[in-house]
This record gives C-alpha cells, structure tokens and sequence, in this order.
C-alpha cells in the first residue's frame, strides 16, 4: 500500500451480554480509545448453543465487542479480559490490522 | 364457584393456555416459527406497564389498609424464605453444587410476572375479585430471594469473592427493568386513578388477553425449544423439585394468606406468586452475581418445567386451594 | 350488489389500498421509510394469528358440512395443480430454464396471506358474507404447490440432487410458520369458540384492519424497491405471466367454485386464493430445495407485479366474478 | 377555561408526563430498562400515521379555507424565520462555531411531533378544540429551518463544500420518513374520510394515548441518558438557549395566530409547534449535509432540555397564552 | 505479546439465511468447537444489493458465521462450506488470529 | 491449506449510519465487488459512547460495513473512505483474509 498505515491490533470479545458492562469498564480503565459492540444472532460453544429470538432478557446472548487497539496496550487488556472470561461464558481472539488514522486509537 | 376440575378444564380452554401449548407444539415439531426478541421484550414491558397501572388504580379507589402493609410483608419474608427451604431440599435430594443450588432457589424465591398474569385472568374467569395491592407484592417479591440466595451461595467458598461489581448487581437486583416498571406503573396509576386508566384502557386494558395470549405463543415456542435442548441434562431430583417445589411454595404462601386474612382472590394469587419461578429478571442478575452457576440447569427448571406447570395445573389447584382455606 | 366498477372504485379508495400506494411512493421518492423487519414479521405472525382465529370460531359456530371437506379437497388440487399449467404456459412462452419456471409456478399455486386477508375485508365491504372454513383452505393451499414444482425442477437434470436434506425442506414445507400459525389459531378458534373470541376481540379484531394498512405500506415500501431494481431484469413474456397467471388461477378457482357451489363470498376468495402468488413461504422454502432458481425473477414478479395488481384491480374483479357465477 | 395553573397541574399528572418521568427515573437510578429500537421506531411511524390521518379526516369535514392557506404559510416562514433568530441569539451569547450554531438553530426552527402530539392531548383536556389542518402546518413546518441553517453554516467557511451529494441531501430534507408519513396519512384521511377513519379508529384512535405513555416512557429513558452524558459538555448560555428560545419561538407563533385570527386550540399548537424542537428528522438530515457539527450538542438540548421543558411547563403555557390571546 | 496465545483460523462465512443450517449442521459434523451467527442490515453482491427492511421472511437476508477453529481443521471444513456455498449464495473468507484460552477451540 | 485460495483484503468501515450512504456509493464506483452491513448494539470512541436503543433514528448509529476485495483495489479504496470518515464520525481498519472462490472479489 502506497497510503500511509498503522499497525494495531483487533480485539474480538464474544461475550454473554449480561457481563458485557464488564468488558467495557474494563477497556475504559486500560485507555481503549473506543469499542463497538455488536450484536450476536445464535451460536454454538461448550455451554451448548442459544438463537437470540430463544431467549427472555439478556440472559443466554452473546455480543461481541471489537476494539481496535495500539500493539502496546494489548497484553494489559487481554490479561484483564481473560480473568472475565474465565467467571463468564465467552471467547477472545486477537488479530492483526492496519488503520489509516492513527490518532484514533 | 364450581370445584377444582371445573376450574381446570376452563383454563385449560382458554385462548392463553391454547396459545401457549401451539408454541410448544410448533417446537417439537422444529417449527421456524418465532417471535422477534424485540417485540417479546416490548410485550414484557407492556404486561408489566398494564397490570401495574390497574393495580395502582385499584389501590386508589380502595385505599391504603392494613391489609395492604401485612401482605407486602408476608411478600417480602415468603420471597426471602422460600429459597432458604429451597435450597436445603436441593442439597438434600440432588447432587447439585452449593452455587447452583442457590442459584435454583433464588429463582423459586422471587416469582414469574407471567404466571402471575395468567393468574389474574383465571381468577377473574373463575369469578373471583383481588386487590390491587397484589400487584405491588409481586414487585416486593422479585428482588429478596436474590439477595438471599447469593447469601447462601457466598457462605461457602464455591464461588470466588465478586469485586468491585456491587454497584452492578444491586442495580441489577432493585431497579432491574422488571421492578421499576411494575412499581413506576403502579405509583402512575395509583397518581392518576381512574381518570387517569379512562384515557389509556383502549391501550392497557381491552387488548390486554389478546397480547398475552401472543406472549404465551413466544413462551411456548422457548420453553419447548429449551426443554428439548435441557431435559436430558437435568438429573431426576432436580427435575422432581421443578414440580414440588412450586406446591410446597404455595401451601406456605396459602399459610400466610391465611394468617393474614386474605379474601380468596387475593389469596389465590399469593399463592401463584410463592408457587411461581422467575426466568427474566433472575436469570439476568445471577449472570452477573454468580457466573459460576449453571445456566441450564436453572433455566430449563423454572421456564421449561414449573411455568407450563403453573400455567395448565398450577393456577386452577392455587385457586381451588385458596378458595378451600378462606 | 353493484357493477364492478363501483367494488373497484371503492377498493381503490380503501384506507389499505392507499397506503400501499403511499409505500409504493415512498419508495419511487427513494425516502428513508421503512418498517423495522422486527415489526413486519411480527405483523405477519398477527394477522394469520386473527383471521385463523376468526376463521375457527366461525366454523365453531357453522359445524363441519361436506361443502367444507369438498373445498379443503379443492384447495389441496387447485395448489397442486397451478404450478403444473404455470409452469407450462412459462416454458412455452417465456425463455426461463426448467427450474426457474417451476419456482415461479411454485409461488403461484400456492398463495398470499395478506391478499386473501385484504380480499375478506373488500368481500365484507361488498355487502358479501364468506364461511370460516375458507381461512383452512388458505392453510391447506400453502404447501402442495411447493412439493409439485420441486418435482417438476426435479425431473430434468437442471438441479443436483439434494441429498440429506429432506427433513428441513419437508419442515419448512408443511410446518413453516405462516402454514403453523393459521391452522394452530384456527383450532384454537375452533375449540374456543365464541366465548373465547370474545376474550380476544379487542385484540385480534378492532384493530386488525388499521394494523393491515401499516402493514400494506411496507408492503409497499417493499413492491416499490423490489420493482426498482429488479423489473429491468425481467423479460416482456416473464412479465406478462405475472398479469395472465393470476387471471388464469381466478378462472379455474372459479370453476372450482362453481362445482362445489360455494355462495358468492367464499367463493370470491377461493378465487382469490388460486389467483394470488406468495412471497414469504415460497420463496423461504424454494432458498432451501431448490436454491439454483434466482430469487429475484420469482420475487419481483409475484410482489412487484401480482401482488399490486391483485390488491387494486384482481380482488374487485375476482368479486365480481363470485357474484356473476354464483 | 381555568387559569394556566390549572392546566399546569393537570397536565403534570396526566399518564404521558409521568410515564416520561418515569423513563427519566429509571435512567437516573441507571435501571437497565429500554424499549427496543425497532419498537421506538415503529411507534413513532404510528403517531405520525394516526395524527396525520385524524388531521386529513378532520379538513375533509370542514373544507379548505382561506385561514388554512394563511396558517400553512405562516408555518413555513415561521420555520425559515426562527434559525434566522436562533442563529443570531446563539452567536452573541454563546461561543458556538457558526456550524455549530447553524446546526443548533436548525433544530429550533423545524418541529417535534411528539411535542406537537402530547399538545394536541393536552389542548382536548383543556377542553379546547384544533383544526385538522394544523397536521398539515406540522408537516410543512419540518424541512425549511433545515435549508436556512444549511445556507447560514456554508456562507462562511467554516464547512467544506459539499459535491454532489445534493440529491441525498434532499430526499433526506423533503422525503423524511417523518414528513412524508404525515403528509401521507393527512392525504389518505382526506380522501378516505370519517368512512376510512372508522375502519381503522380502533387502531389509529382508540389506543393513541396509550402508545404515547409507552413512546413517552422511552424518549424520558434517552432524554435522561442523554442528560447525564451530555449536560456537562454544554456551556451555561448554550443551556439557556434551551430554555428561552422556545418561548421566544412561542412568542413569535402566538404573534403569526393573532395575525391570521386562528381560535385559541389551533392558536396553541401553532405556538407549540414554534417553540419545540426536532431530534429526529433535523439530526439525521444534519450528519448528512453539515457532519462538522457537533451532534452531542445539539441533541443534549433539543431532547435533553427543551423537551422537558414543553411537556412539562411549556405546553400548559402555550395554552395559556392562546387562551389569553385569541 | 508477553500472555501466552495460540494461533487459530478465523472462517467468516457470509450466507443467505434459509440455508445457515447447513452451515451450522456441517461445521457440528466437523466438530469446530463453537460459531456465533451475526446479522446484516444490508449487502451487495453478483446477486444485486439487498437491505434488512426489505425483505419478507428470511429469503434474500445474509448473516455472518464467524468460526475461530483450529489451523488442523480448517481444511476439511472450507472444503464442506464450498459445496454448501457453490449452490447457495454465500462468500467465505478466513484469516489469522490469536486465541488465549486453546481449550475453546 | 491443502485447498486452494487466494489472498485478499478484508476492510472494515465503522461508520456512523446516516453516512453509510456515502461508503457504498464509493464503494460501487471503485468496482469493490460487494460488501456487508452489519448493525452494532452500543459502542464508545472520542466522540463519546452510544447504544442502539438510546437513540432517535439513525443518527447516532454505528454500522459496520466489510469489503472483501482484491488488493489491487484497496489503496484507491482507503483513500476515497478516508476523505468520508475524515468528515463523518467513522473509522476504518484493514486485515489479510484467504478466500476460496476468487470469482467473488
Ligand atoms: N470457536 C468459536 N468460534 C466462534 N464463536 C464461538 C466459538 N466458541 C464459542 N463461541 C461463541 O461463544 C459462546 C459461548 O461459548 P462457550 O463458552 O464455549 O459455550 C457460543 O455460544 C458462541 O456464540
Ligand atoms: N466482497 C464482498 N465483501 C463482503 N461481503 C460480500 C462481498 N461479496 C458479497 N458479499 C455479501 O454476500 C452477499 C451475496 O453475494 P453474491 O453472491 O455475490 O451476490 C452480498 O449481498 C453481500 O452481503
Ligand atoms: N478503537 C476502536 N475500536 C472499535 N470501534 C471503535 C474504536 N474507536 C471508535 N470506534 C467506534 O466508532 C465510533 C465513533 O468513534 P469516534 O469517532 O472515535 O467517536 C465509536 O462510537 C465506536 O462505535
Ligand atoms: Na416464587
Ligand atoms: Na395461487
Ligand atoms: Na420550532
């Protein structure tokens, strides 16, 4: 690419919604410039599987934030993400990507 | 007044209970029928917002009583009390963990909005009035059985110590939507009285069977789609508890209805609401109170075994019961 | 009872009539108008869940005769039978490969819920009356239709052979949720009868044609852009089977009709009925078994052409028809 | 008819303002409650349908009249004249960008259909009477405040030029969901009728109010939230913007009914709809055609400010003012 | 990165909703360990452009399945999801993540 | 992989919705073969934090679009989005994706 771009990294977080307020406090306290938060219609894991329209109240859904952070930042976040995950039901997974406005993130 | 099979068989043929069973049918034979989670949600609201705002307006026209504070009482101790016995008779009978043992309790403590709604309409099928106050009580009933049964979970060292999160929980327990509707609708209608009801009955009052009876579709559908999933997973003790423990509730909550004095509608839904288990609100705290608890387990207990139930057997036998005792 | 002019013109101005235009507008106008797809589904879901009921509990009150056996009979062959004359006059005049004429003849034998809804309303308006069990037909004329064509695709070597994945085709064949919920409610209609539409009315009769005309704006909100796109895409022959196609299906209905000797109002729906193409059921279905055929040629044609035509100038004239004949 | 005290009072305990109340509450206490979008949206599209539909039915009963062209075109200057004055106020007073302040008193000059709606009941409870045309007014007065911001932020520098994105920009401003949805409906009561409007009043008339609280309760959960995040960020004279240009805009339209000799029901809600605020159309229209300003602050004022402030003291009021007035 | 993470695929897999099942059925029969379904609003493609709102029923809607799966698995599961997506409108594409708790996947 | 792909770009657009517009008309008029709108639930950046249902109408509202495209398309590509998102409230983020039908990209 000729266009200047910035290496970060990309941070999914499937997480049961009612523990979602957790994830975000927590990417707010690590400095996370933003996250978005979509929303997740059925799937399958260990627990067994779920479809949105099954289920009364947030209980039993999954969401996933994505947040696009700096390289530097993402041991800190992962560490804290993981003690999370481990109390609630949910996956995490890191990846690579490039962004045009640095000062975004 | 008719005996107890009379009443039976005319909930059994009501529109609401039909509707329910076509949700049942429709997921057993993999149906792709489904109600948006958007407008299941929306109708939640709505139930809630109707019978609080009747309620209130009852109260308004009736006034505050004696009655109305010793019932709210009983409400709070019977929500509180309930999972205490639950629990133990979980942890002498089935082999479930501490953590969610309380976690079943908890739901068996606090009560289920729907069934209680069901059961305001058989009551009045079957003839019978009831104060509005009851609505409050549900409301009181809600939250008690979660504080209670994360005591019971916590005294032991199932669970690790939930940091920093009080905050969250607590608002989850006491201001969950489910509560702040029924009790903000309740004080809307108690402010407003019947004036107040004449200028939304057209919204809150005729449509109400109508919209419940689609309700019940949607819960059909769930609870069937959750006992095909779940039923296999749950040991026989456990799921015996999902059937007697409703009945045990509801001869302590027909006990307090007795003491108190309660005339026999009001008692009847006393009684529904020690019998009925939540799976909205509950659930929904317990994610974030006690993850570590299974949710399987206590989801296919209250929706997919107590709340049908309840609904085909339960409310008819609560309604003979309090019709029997006072 | 009136010339067809005089039924045209009246439905022409009917409140459900010009909010589909006002959709149709919308869309030509490229506004930002929408109905959340939530809301449209659970739309769907309510009128069936009204007009099934509505239907049970009118035949509640009439009884099983053999004029009902000798039209769910009709209706079952009509659907079957459709597709077979559909898909021949397709592959004749038009140049559509083997299996896109049989999608297309697929979502003609079987029919639209909405337009045999809107079509009670103009045979009410029209001064007629029509049986309850008509609403079974309709339930009855959803799905053979699907299976024929499937054979029909099937016969040639156009399609691969779908292989394990009989069990959800046949599912989304006879227990999709359109097919669920008009027969669920129907029998529940039936079983409650009178007593129980009363609990109900408020709910699923009152407003039921204020809700059809939100839901013909979406409707056509959604004509309107489907035709924007994908009418270009459709040749003149392919085109002219969505006007002729529904025609054709009216006058064999009514020669249905006319054997069995239905009086004028059911037998304007039965009309309806064979003369109108789905496009909820059918295309779901028709995505599964047969997903070679290309959507938007069996969409375009049966919601972008059929379905307005019907809506504005077939159901006055498929009344009048009844009326003559009868 | 009673002094503004009285309609003060007894607009504050109608169901609308407190359920409003309510939603404010509860995300006070940061309750979890929330109405699913697809469900705000869709009442929204409702309120429209059935106040556009009343308006059209209620100018066909009384005919076209001089004073209704005089009133629409008061509408229409009265939009395009109130950003003018906004602007000015907002960029004397407070340190605003001309962007920002454009943006800010675009939303001044257009309208809030809710406003409009809860004034229309409340106007009925005073026991005054409006013209079904002032539907229409509603409709005109949306988009012209929109194209005088649009000219007052681009005649300085501050916003780039915007090429060819015109065409959007437009569709957005004069085929909004919002202004084509009454407009629409306002043509369709016409033409149809009381015939039309008694088809579909137990679904347009009958639960409107009750829909209201339900929408109320919402825009009192988003008003609220909105607050809390946003008050912070607004600067005092920004702040009071929210408070005295409605009754600045108030003033004004009271001045345009005196002129025209519009009856003190019509008087009020041309009042009203000058005082109140958009944060539905304006704000969508703006992130498309002057992205550079800021939407925090114009939402937290119009939403979070001014629109408490007209259901709560503004609406009573405005009566009071077209009462004394007219 | 310091926390010790594990390479994994990420198959996103862009399919009309009436034939989800199929992918859902296959990726059960290949014992990927979990998937979560996202919803689209809207979409173009070869097939023509398509929105949310627009559509009755499920036909003409796409949904996202997102599968983290071990590298090992991957092969045999794009080579199912083809034949699924050759009759079937769909895309499918797959990248590399980080994953921190291996036992998930 | 055994199976036989091809190397693309994955470009993912977080754009508020009344802008959308703007990402696929551009997107149409650089060939990008086809794209995907997901809808988000709630999400924070430096322009403050939103939710879904916290908000009238569009405005406000995040979406996610994701363009699969050749790489030979990408840098026109980024700098067309990057001239919408420098006026809009969006960011935009790029990773390397493995597809299997090439003919769609
Ligand atoms: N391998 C996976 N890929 C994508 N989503 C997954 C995966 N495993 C689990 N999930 C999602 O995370 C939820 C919880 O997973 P689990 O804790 O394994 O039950 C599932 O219901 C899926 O929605
Ligand atoms: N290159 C692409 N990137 C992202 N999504 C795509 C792409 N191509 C197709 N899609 C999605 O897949 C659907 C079907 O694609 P197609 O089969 O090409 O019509 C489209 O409507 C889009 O939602
Ligand atoms: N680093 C990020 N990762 C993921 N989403 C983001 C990020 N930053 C911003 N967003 C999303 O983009 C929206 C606007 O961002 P901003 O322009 O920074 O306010 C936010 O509300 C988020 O939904
Ligand atoms: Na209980
Ligand atoms: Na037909
Ligand atoms: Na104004």
């Amino acid at each position: 690419m000729t266009l200047t771009t910035h290496s970060k990294k990309r941070i999914e977080v499937m997480i049961e919604e009612p523990a979602l307020v957790r994830i975000t406090e927590l990417l707010d306290r690590f400095d996370a410039t933003g996250y978005t938060v979509l929303p997740a219609l059925a799937g399958r894991g260990m627990s067994g599987s779920w479809r949105r329209n099954d289920a009364f109240g947030d209980a039993g859904r999954i969401v996933s934030v994505v947040c696009i952070t700096d390289p530097s930042k993402v041991d800190g976040v992962l560490e804290a993400i993981r003690e999370v995950v481990e109390r609630h039901i949910g996956i995490v997974s890191v990846c690579d990507v490039e962004v045009i406005r640095s000062e975004h993130f | 007044m008719g005996g107890m099979l009379e009443i039976a068989q005319q909930n059994l043929v009501s529109p609401m209970v039909l509707f329910f069973a076509l949700g049942l049918f429709a997921s057993f034979v993999k149906s792709d029928m489904s109600v948006p989670s958007a407008i299941a949600k929306t109708m939640a609201l709505y139930l809630m917002m109707a019978i609080g705002f009747k309620g209130g307006v009852e109260l308004a026209g009736s006034g505050l009583t004696m009655t109305l504070f010793a019932v709210l009482f009983a409400g709070a101790v019977l929500s509180a009390l309930l999972p205490v016995i639950g629990f133990g008779l979980l942890r002498v009978t089935s082999g479930l963990s501490r953590v969610d043992a309380a976690a079943v309790a908890a739901h068996y403590g606090s009560i289920s909005i729907v069934t209680f709604v069901a059961a305001t309409q058989a009551v009045t099928s079957a003839g019978l009035d009831y104060d509005g106050y009851m609505i409050a009580v549900a409301a009181v009933m809600e939250s008690p059985a979660i504080v209670v049964a994360l005591l019971l979970a916590k005294r032991g060292n199932g669970a690790s110590a939930d940091t920093g999160q009080g905050a969250h929980i607590g608002r989850e327990i006491f201001f969950n939507s489910s509560v702040l509707m029924l009790t903000g609708a309740f004080v809307i209608g108690y402010v407003t009285g019947k004036p107040g009801l004449e200028t939304i009955a057209p919204f809150i009052v005729d449509p109400f069977r109508g919209v419940l009876c689609l309700f019940l579709l949607d819960m059909g559908l769930i609870a069937g789609r959750g006992l095909r999933s779940g039923l296999g997973k749950l040991s026989m003790p456990v799921l015996l508890y999902g059937l007697y423990m409703p009945l045990t509730g509801a001869v302590i909550g027909a006990g307090a209805a007795m003491l108190i004095g309660l005339p026999a509608g009001s008692a009847a839904l006393l009684i529904t609401l020690s019998a009925s288990a939540s799976y909205i609100a509950v659930p929904a705290a317990l994610r974030l109170a006690l993850p570590e608890a299974t949710p399987s387990i206590y989801l296919t207990l209250s929706l997919g075994v107590t709340f049908p139930f309840n609904l085909a057997i339960g409310i008819p036998v609560y309604i003979w019961l309090a019709e029997v005792l006072t």
